[in-house]
């Protein structure tokens, strides 16, 4: 553990843009030894990304437009020699994919696309190993070999956008082992996966680093990542090292407010459900001013009377290799209850939403003129649900497994091919355009992307008005502006903002505007695609106080759609789990999270790290095997059997039909209960 | 890759079709007609009329118009009223004139407007790049015609290099040809030149930004390596749409410095027609410029296949 | 948008892009006050001194009817403005109108307008302009007819291809979901997240009808020989290019610098409007 | 394609008005010209053999059509003169000149003409020349209806192989002078067009003159070849052509063909226009043939009802409105002269008392004032799309201004021109219409002065007085007394109804290098330009 693969020395790296400066790493030091794995943390915009760029001098490749050029101070050096020298400009570039290899956030794009795949690898490995054309496909097809990619041979020859996303990380993680580097970078590098794919990949990637004693730095905003495979973890923000540390001295005695503040912002699988998340307060830094003193300071609700005046925040030592920026020592660590009593939220039986044997198929359409259809992609099939006024139902599933789809056909966007949808006894499937029209008043649609869901060209005043003067709500101007400035209260907008755009605003306060264009026409059923999971973890935590605390005010009920199992967790009644565009359990929350049946379920909870080292010690992850199939050649039977620890020959045949094992809790699975009982017998929970 | 073909080729087809009823059509809409212009002040009644009918005048306009493209399927592109010669033979002679003349400029422009245009992109900013795009825009903003005039002051008649007009055939005196082909071809090219160099520029800056050429500088390979290998394959996708359409640009120029250099080319010859009201010979242009905008468009189609493979393998997934 | 002070001030930083408005301004306020910035009056014909050369009392000289050019250089502007802003604004609307419908309705109206476009797309516009002048007539507003007719297909080619990508923008799906008609979503959702690259394209568009006008007026159709327009004035020089060379030369260089300065303009608009340069400048 | 080629085409398509000769007895003497050119002195030098002579000129815009017998367009025919020569020649002072004819005799008061052929003249497909082969010539034309020059011919009787007998209906004593100098009458190999037809023939001149045509690319260049059997010889009997080959380029951009010329690519230049001139006058010789070919008048549509130009008074104030001459002189080139009436100073037909209209802006104030327009009024002028015209137009605009009448210029080109002004009425507006005196004034005066053309039929109302006069022209037997009833005609239409304002009349220029001899002034003293003999011009070697 003494010889330090990598040793960094104060890097700052600056983007000098015409008219102004962007101070994105402002002096940040670390080293990393052989073997070692080390987690970097922090919120997008904290330069956690350029700092891991700038070691290996890539500009960050701003699009190309920006004349801007990024300048790079203090030290990254690698064997003896320090990398940023310019005149070691010719050893950087030996370095750089040879000695010291990167993994990126994109794996579609980071692929060329039209160079065939086993070639874009081989070119890395001719360059540095000095191998012949064939050595290096031999080299190359054994590398594909060792991510598990399956057919390595013919699959040598074919083009990136014959791959799946996760197939592709992949591919990247071969293309960086291919020359046995010394360190390792990866840098949010299965952000863009679905959560089983990116266990898998995470799981590979520690036993291949710990194989071949290479270093190993993950870059990421998940601190449940970080909780299970780091051995080091830096806390960053505003582009500085705020604290680092072992993982497990972090999570059990994090000593800087925003640590402290990020933890108790996630939701966690394992925490009681009245846990109330305490998100931090305001937005993300503006990078374009020089950091001075505390750069938290804005948003820390624990600063000190001194931390005003104190013009820097060294890292000073707090315990046994734990140093923090934090002068305050006397850190309130506490989780606080929700002061509202959840269990009280007693359930009226009427429902509101029906949906029953809802299917739908998109033909693929192929030929010249008249086109025929050559295949079905099987978006949902047969589902079946009920949502009660007041009730919010939880919809998880992977990427491909219909919930938008579902989504979608709930608003009429999407007209299913067989099933019906009652909302309060009327068919959504039935109306007309003019009646579907009128329906859009009573359901609503909040958005993930909160920036591409509002319109650049109008004011924020303007967005939120829209559906006023659509349905005609109000009538005259100054009731108009009233509502508007109503609905800017209601979800804690500054009404002052009315006049600004959409790209001043930040991520949070632009995913508020959305809710309050829902709430403009005063709908009773709000359908949530993934509201929270393109917003920062302590963002995250603002949105989702503000749907529960709306839910109670105006008696809403949500159908909340995410990936993420711990925010579905966090503030769903009922969680159904959908696979492949089939709804295989569903159960209420305690059970479904604590008590899983179907093997699926099992591999989705088991798949979400959770942050806090001791307990993800211990944990063992249910793999599950190969790739989700492609939705358009869906296997026969149990669409889950192929990668079904427990499938059996019943399971390829009949399609499993939800049953009732306990009252409120389905299940699409002949062996459920037999499997379940196997494995609480092997002690894992 | 053969139905995407089959496909294309079935829209170029219909979309000539269309090509040829506009032009009709435009025809049609322009008063007088070649009789009255031929017979002169002879008109007697009877004779116009006599006249007329033999040139099926006397038909309305969508009669005569399916009677041009039945003769067309039979492959004879109906006689010229004015030279009453078939159009075909008439066209033949021509065509070649404008191909050798448009084709140098074809050649010409890309060749050097998409070198100029990886060397302005390459190095962004920086003094190549002012002024190759310096130039560039003067080249789109000057007409062709006054640059053509300027021409034949500047190297004609003051400096007594090259002649001044005429055009003989290669074959029979190539020197002279060359000599004489220079200025046409230059005045031709300089627009397309210009517009080439701009569209490659920015063509190949917005590939740079990819984050596969990120990917490829993290593999450490040399930058001339990035640029042929990564870049310039995915930037010949945008290059190669602009090369559809400068075939277009380059059929415009023709048509003024063909008058300007007196070569007896197609544009020459299809100015004339329109104010002859000649109307077969102006369907024969049209159509013939219009076959080969469209046969380049459906080159640039299909080499799109060879060059993207995404595009190889269509689905249309509805 | 940004702010309003910013704007300029970027769109100001690049010389070329300075030197271009500086130019555009000349141009405009030439045409606009053309009656009082002309020396003598440009129909005034003055026999005497026919094709006389620049001297102090006629700047540049006179043309073969003894009118002065510097004069009917300025009144020349302001035509070919008129013309080639009329002309925007023919092939722009119809342009527009036609390219929202194809890209927003798609099936067979796409398919429809967009072959019909791909066919006056392979006919060179300088013939297209050529037909329809003639069919037409010789006037100004045949002219503006002409090459504005011309113009529409590039333009309906690109605002379909701009209404298509934003039509597939999550805002646009947003507007469904509140209830909006598809009228309300093209003109208040689509066509104002399409002015962009459309006032980068008239833009450039304005240099290509002054062009055309010049083109046009040389293969004859100018507007009527008596109203002075810098195409039709360099056409006419022609047949004296070696005795009085002025009479062309100049009126082609205004055409050049004018075209040049819309074009440059039109570039930096670009960089301008586009939200990831906005950032860099 | 340049605007003056199309005023080129106009001169072309009224050169067809001028084709039907008829009418018996016509005058048939040519204009006197009185060359401005300095004699060449050419006569002093020896001629020399070999070059090819390149001839320019503006694209010609008719039918390309080389057989005589349908042939409508005289300038096309001039092209095919180095491959088909006429029965006779004519010089200047209009004495007739024996070529394919050695010998001829007219009898009986010109009922009879007997014509004694050149012996030993081969066609160039080998064939003999003879009088069977004139006769099918002389059957061909009168089939072809176009020239009229037979018409009177009854019958033709063969004596022998080399003498045949024209048998007129009536006497015309200047037979033989018409077909001089009419459309040009050109003797074809009847075997060549018996064999590949009357269409082949037009695209293919087989006939006996110095040259073949080797090849013909329509409106870009005729190339021929000289022929090595040819039958002439010159004064001191060496054979002839002198040249190697005539090469015809059409170039259509004036600009072009000048500097080509100046540049020494071109020989001779024909059909300047007055920029052409100016440019050419200072670098080499310019030969201005005084052979006037076009006139150009304002014609008022009196016809029209409720046209303002009925009122005789607005027409004269219009004639007093215009200073001719100043306009001429400054703003047209040498080759343009003004004239008060339809003919022109250099010709004989000329009619010296007619008064016309000075310049006098005053008096057409007044007269407007008096025909109840005191402050003018709008009105509008058709033209062709001609350089000229569009000249023309901008300053007779200005002039009307300056007395009230605000004028908008409609330029039409040649086809909708044609459409709307030469064959329908052109409605309450003036309208620019030329008149050819070519090949000769009191025909074409026939022809075009006549109220019942479809030019004039719908839109001029000629009054009675007049149309008398025009039956006495038709009626004249004798040249003198044509002569007197056309200057009555003159006089009534320009002093009496004032029915058109004469504006300029233009001659044909042609430039032409120092080393070219012989081309416009015929060995034989032939000064004709547009009926030029190809066999008898050399270059000197360069």
């Amino acid at each position: 553990m003494d010889k330090t693969v990598l040793d960094v020395k104060n890097l700052r790296t600056e983007f000098r843009m015409r008219r102004y400066t962007v101070y994105a790493v402002n002096g940040i030091s670390y080293d990393i030894h052989p073997g070692e794995i080390v987690g970097v943390v922090g919120e997008s915009g904290c330069g956690k990304s350029v700092s891991q760029m700038s070691t290996l001098r890539l500009v960050p490749s701003p699009p190309a437009h920006i004349e801007g050029k990024a300048v790079y101070e203090g030290k990254a050096v690698y064997e003896g020699k320090d990398l940023l020298e310019p005149s070691n400009g010719e050893y950087l570039r030996s370095v750089r994919g040879g000695k010291i290899a990167m993994i990126f956030q994109e794996p579609m794009t980071s692929l060329n696309p039209v160079m065939k795949v086993g070639e874009q690898i081989s070119e890395a490995i001719r360059l540095h190993m000095k191998l012949g054309a064939s050595e290096a496909r031999a080299r190359t097809i054994e590398l594909m070999k060792k991510v598990r990619i399956p057919d390595a041979e013919e699959r040598y020859d074919s083009y990136p956008h014959e791959f799946s996303g996760g197939m592709c990380q992949r591919l990247m993680i071969a293309m960086a082992m291919s020359c046995d580097p010394d360190l390792l970078i990866a840098d949010e590098s299965t952000t863009a996966l679905d959560v089983t794919i990116q266990a898998q990949i995470l799981e590979m990637l520690r036993d291949v680093v710990r194989e071949t004693q290479t270093a190993l730095l993950i870059v990421t905003h998940n601190l449940g990542i970080v909780a299970r495979y780091a051995d080091k973890i830096y806390v960053m923000y505003a582009g500085g090292i705020v604290e680092y540390g072992r993982a497990s001295d972090i999570f059990t005695a994090p000593s800087h407010a925003y640590t402290i503040g990020l933890l108790n912002s996630v939701p966690r699988l394992d925490d009681d459900k009245d846990r109330m998340l305490m998100p931090i307060e305001g937005f993300p830094p503006n990078l374009q001013s020089r950091p001075t003193g505390c750069a938290f300071i804005a948003r820390c609700a624990q600063k000190l009377p001194e931390c005003e005046s104190r013009p820097e925040f060294p890292l000073r030592k707090v315990w046994e290799e734990h140093y923090s920026s934090c002068i305050n020592d006397r850190l309130d660590r506490s989780l606080r209850k929700s002061d509202t009593l959840f269990e009280a939220k007693k359930l009226p039986d009427e429902t509101l939403l029906e949906i029953s044997g809802l299917s739908k198929e998109f033909p693929i359409k192929k030929g010249i003129l008249f086109k025929k259809t050559v295949g079905n992609v099987h978006a949902l099939n047969d589902v079946s649900l009920r949502i009660r006024r007041g009730e919010t139902l939880g919809l998880v599933g992977e990427s491909g497994c219909g919930k938008t789809t579902l989504a979608r056909s709930i608003l009429g966007l999407v007209s299913p091919t067989c099933g019906e949808i009652l909302y309060q006894g009327t068919d959504l499937t039935k109306l007309d355009k003019k009646k579907t029209r009128e329906m859009r008043r009573e359901i609503q649609l909040i958005f993930q992307d909160p920036f591409a869901s509002l319109d650049p060209r109008m004011s924020i005043g303007g967005i939120i008005g829209e559906p006023l003067v659509v349905h005609k709500l109000t009538s005259g101007k100054t009731e108009y502006l009233k509502r508007v400035e109503e609905l800017f209260v209601m979800v804690g907008l500054d009404p002052s903002l009315r006049d600004r755009s959409p790209h001043e605003l930040s991520g949070g306060q632009r995913q508020r505007v959305g809710i309050a264009r829902a709430l403009a026409s005063e709908p009773s059923f709000l359908v949530c695609d993934e509201p929270v999971s393109a917003l920062d973890v302590s963002v995250q935590a603002q949105i989702l106080n503000l749907l529960e605390r709306l839910q109670r005010e105006l008696g809403l009920t949500y159908l909340f759609i995410a990936h993420d199992l711990s925010v579905v967790r966090h503030i769903s009644d009922t969680i159904a789990v959908m696979y492949l565009g089939r709804i295989v359990e569903q159960g209420d929350w305690k059970t479904l999270c604590e008590k899983p049946v179907h093997p699926y379920t099992r591999a989705l909870l088991s798949a979400v790290p959770i942050p806090d080292p001791e307990v993800e010690r211990t944990r063992n992850i249910e793999a599950v095997k190969g790739d989700v199939p492609s939705v358009s050649r869906l296997p026969s039977g149990c669409s889950f059997h192929p990668r079904c620890p427990y499938a059996e020959a019943g399971c390829a045949a009949a399609v499993p039909e939800l049953r009732e094992i306990e009252p409120g809790h389905y299940v699409a699975c002949p062996v459920a209960e037999a499997a379940r009982a196997a494995n609480t017998a092997s002690g894992s929970s | 890759m053969t139905q995407y073909i089959v496909k294309k080729l079935f829209q170029a087809l219909l979309v000539l079709l269309i090509v040829t009823f506009i032009s009709y059509l435009i025809m049609e809409l322009i008063p007088g007609d070649a009789v009255d212009f031929l017979l002169g002040l002879e008109a007697t009644p009877e004779k116009a009329a006599a006249l007329r009918a033999s040139l099926n005048l006397d038909k309305p306009f969508v009669v005569r118009y399916f009677i041009w493209l039945g003769g067309l399927f039979r492959g004879d592109m109906g006689t010229s009223i004015f030279y009453n010669d078939s159009v075909a033979n008439i066209l033949v002679k021509k065509l070649l004139v404008t191909f050798r003349m448009g084709f140098a400029a074809l050649i010409i422009s890309t060749a050097v407007g998409i070198s100029l245009g990886v060397v302005s992109a390459v190095n962004r900013g920086g003094f190549w790049d002012n002024l190759i795009s310096f130039f560039a825009n003067i080249g789109i903003s000057i007409p062709a015609f006054w640059l053509g005039i300027l021409f034949i002051i500047l190297f004609a008649v003051k400096m007594k290099v090259l002649p001044v007009q005429g055009y003989t055939e290669p074959s029979a005196d190539f020197w002279m040809h060359t000599r004489q082909m220079v200025m046409p071809v230059i005045v031709t090219a300089v627009g397309a030149l210009s517009s080439m160099v701009r569209q490659t520029r920015s063509a190949v800056l917005e590939t740079i930004s990819q984050d596969y050429v990120r990917t490829a500088r993290e593999k450490g390979l040399r930058e001339r390596v990035i640029l042929m290998k990564h870049v310039l394959r995915n930037a010949l996708i945008p290059i190669l749409t602009l090369l559809g359409m400068q075939v277009r640009v380059l059929f415009g120029g023709v048509v003024i410095v063909e008058n300007i250099f007196a070569v007896p080319g197609m544009g020459r010859l299809l100015v004339n027609s329109v104010f002859n009201r000649d109307i077969t010979v102006v369907q024969g242009c049209i159509l013939i410029m219009g076959v080969v905008v469209i046969i380049a468009n459906l080159l640039v189609d299909i080499s799109y296949g060879f060059v993207d493979p995404r595009i190889r393998e269509i689905k249309d997934v509805a | 948008m940004m702010k309003r002070g910013s704007f300029l001030r970027v769109l100001v930083s690049r010389w070329t892009v300075l030197l271009s408005l500086l130019l555009i301004a000349l141009f405009v306020i030439a045409a606009v006050f053309a009656p009082l910035l002309m020396p003598y009056d440009p129909f005034a014909m003055d026999l005497p001194n026919r094709l006389a050369p620049p001297s102090l009392k006629h700047l540049l000289g006179c043309d073969l009817m003894g009118r002065d050019i510097l004069s009917r250089i300025i009144y020349g502007a302001r035509t070919s403005m008129m013309i080639a802003f009329v002309s925007i604004i023919i092939g722009g609307i119809a342009g527009i109108l036609l390219g929202l419908v194809a890209g927003y309705f798609g099936g067979i109206a796409d398919t429809f307008i967009m072959r019909l476009t791909d066919a006056m797309m392979a006919i060179p516009q300088i013939v297209l302009a050529l037909g329809i002048g003639v069919a037409l007539g010789r006037s100004t507003l045949n002219l503006m007819i002409a090459i504005g007719v011309s113009s529409v297909p590039a333009y309906i080619r690109m605002m379909r291809g701009q209404t298509v990508s934003t039509k597939n923008q999550m805002y646009v799906l947003a507007a469904n979901v509140i209830g909006c008609r598809d009228s309300r979503v093209m003109y208040r959702h689509i066509l104002p997240n399409s002015i962009s690259p459309l006032i980068v394209t008239a833009t450039i568009n304005l240099g290509g009808a002054i062009m055309a006008e010049a083109s046009l007026s040389y293969l004859g159709l100018g507007v009527p020989p008596e109203i002075p327009a810098w195409g039709t004035m360099v056409s006419d020089g022609f047949q004296y290019i070696e005795t009085a060379p002025m009479l062309s030369i100049i009126p082609g260089l205004c055409i050049m610098l004018v075209v040049l300065a819309f074009n440059i303009f039109g570039d930096g608009l670009r960089d301008m409007l586009d939200p990831r340069v906005r950032g860099s400048l | 394609m340049k605007k003056l080629k199309r005023a080129i085409s106009v001169l072309l398509a009224l050169a067809m008005i001028a084709a039907v000769m008829t009418g018996c007895g016509g005058s048939g003497t040519t204009p006197t010209p009185a060359s401005t050119a300095k004699p060449s002195a050419a006569a002093a030098k020896t001629p020399v053999y070999g070059g090819t002579l390149i001839v320019s000129q503006s694209t010609q815009q008719f039918e390309d059509n080389l057989y005589p017998p349908t042939a409508a367009n005289a300038d096309v025919l001039q092209n095919a003169r180095p491959c088909l020569e006429p029965l006779l020649k004519i010089a200047s002072d209009g004495t007739l000149i024996p070529f394919l004819v050695k010998e001829y005799k007219i009898e009986n008061n010109g009922q009879k003409y007997t014509l004694i052929l050149q012996q030993g003249v081969k066609f160039h497909d080998g064939t003999d020349f003879n009088a069977e082969a004139v006769k099918w010539n002389i059957e061909q034309t009168q089939a072809g209806k176009i020239q009229t020059v037979f018409n009177t011919v009854k019958s033709i009787d063969i004596i022998d192989n080399y003498t045949l007998v024209l048998n007129m209906a009536s006497p015309d004593l200047f037979l033989l002078q018409t077909l001089a100098t009419s459309l040009p009458v050109f003797m074809v190999s009847p075997t060549a067009v018996k064999t590949n037809g009357a269409e082949w023939a037009k695209t293919h001149p087989v006939g006996t003159g110095p040259f073949k045509l080797q090849s013909w690319d329509y409106g870009v260049k005729m190339v021929y070849v000289k022929n090595e059997n040819y039958w002439g010889k010159d004064s001191n009997g060496n054979k002839l052509p002198y040249l190697d080959g005539i090469t015809f380029k059409f170039i259509p951009e004036n600009v072009t063909s000048t500097t080509a010329f100046k540049n020494g690519e071109i020989d001779v230049l024909r059909a300047l226009t007055s920029n052409m001139i100016t440019s050419l006058k200072s670098s080499s010789k310019v030969t201005i043939y005084d052979y006037a070919f076009l006139q150009l008048n304002i014609w008022y549509p009196t016809l029209v009802s409720g046209s303002k130009f009925q009122n005789l008074k607005v027409r004269q104030a219009i004639s007093y409105a215009l200073d001719i001459p100043t306009i001429i002189k400054s703003l047209f080139g040498p080759e343009f002269d003004s004239t008060n009436q339809v003919s022109y100073p250099g010709s004989p037909m000329y009619n010296k008392d007619i008064a016309g209209y000075k310049y006098d802006p005053q008096k057409a104030k007044q007269l407007l004032a008096e025909a109840g327009y005191p402050n003018g009024f709008d009105a509008t002028i058709v033209a062709e799309n001609t350089p000229e015209n569009s000249l023309l137009c901008q300053t007779i605009q200005s002039y009307f201004k300056a007395v009230g009448i605000n004028l908008t210029i409609d330029l039409a080109d040649a086809a909708r021109f044609a459409q709307s002004v030469m064959f329908s009425s052109w409605g309450d507006r003036l309208a620019v219409i030329p008149f050819t005196y070519t090949p000769d004034e009191i025909g074409s005066a026939r022809r075009v002065l006549n109220p019942a053309t479809t030019l004039f039929r719908s839109t001029v109302d000629f009054p009675e007085k007049y149309k008398g006069l025009v039956t006495n022209l038709f009626a004249a037997t004798t040249a003198d007394a044509a002569k007197k009833v056309y200057a009555d005609m003159n006089k009534f239409l320009i002093d009496e109804a004032c029915l058109l304002t004469p504006i300029y009349v233009k001659k044909y220029a042609v430039a032409q290098q120092s080393w070219v001899h012989g081309f416009g002034s015929g060995a034989d003293g032939e000064k004709q330009i547009r009926y030029w003999s190809p066999e008898t011009v050399w270059k000197e070697k360069r």
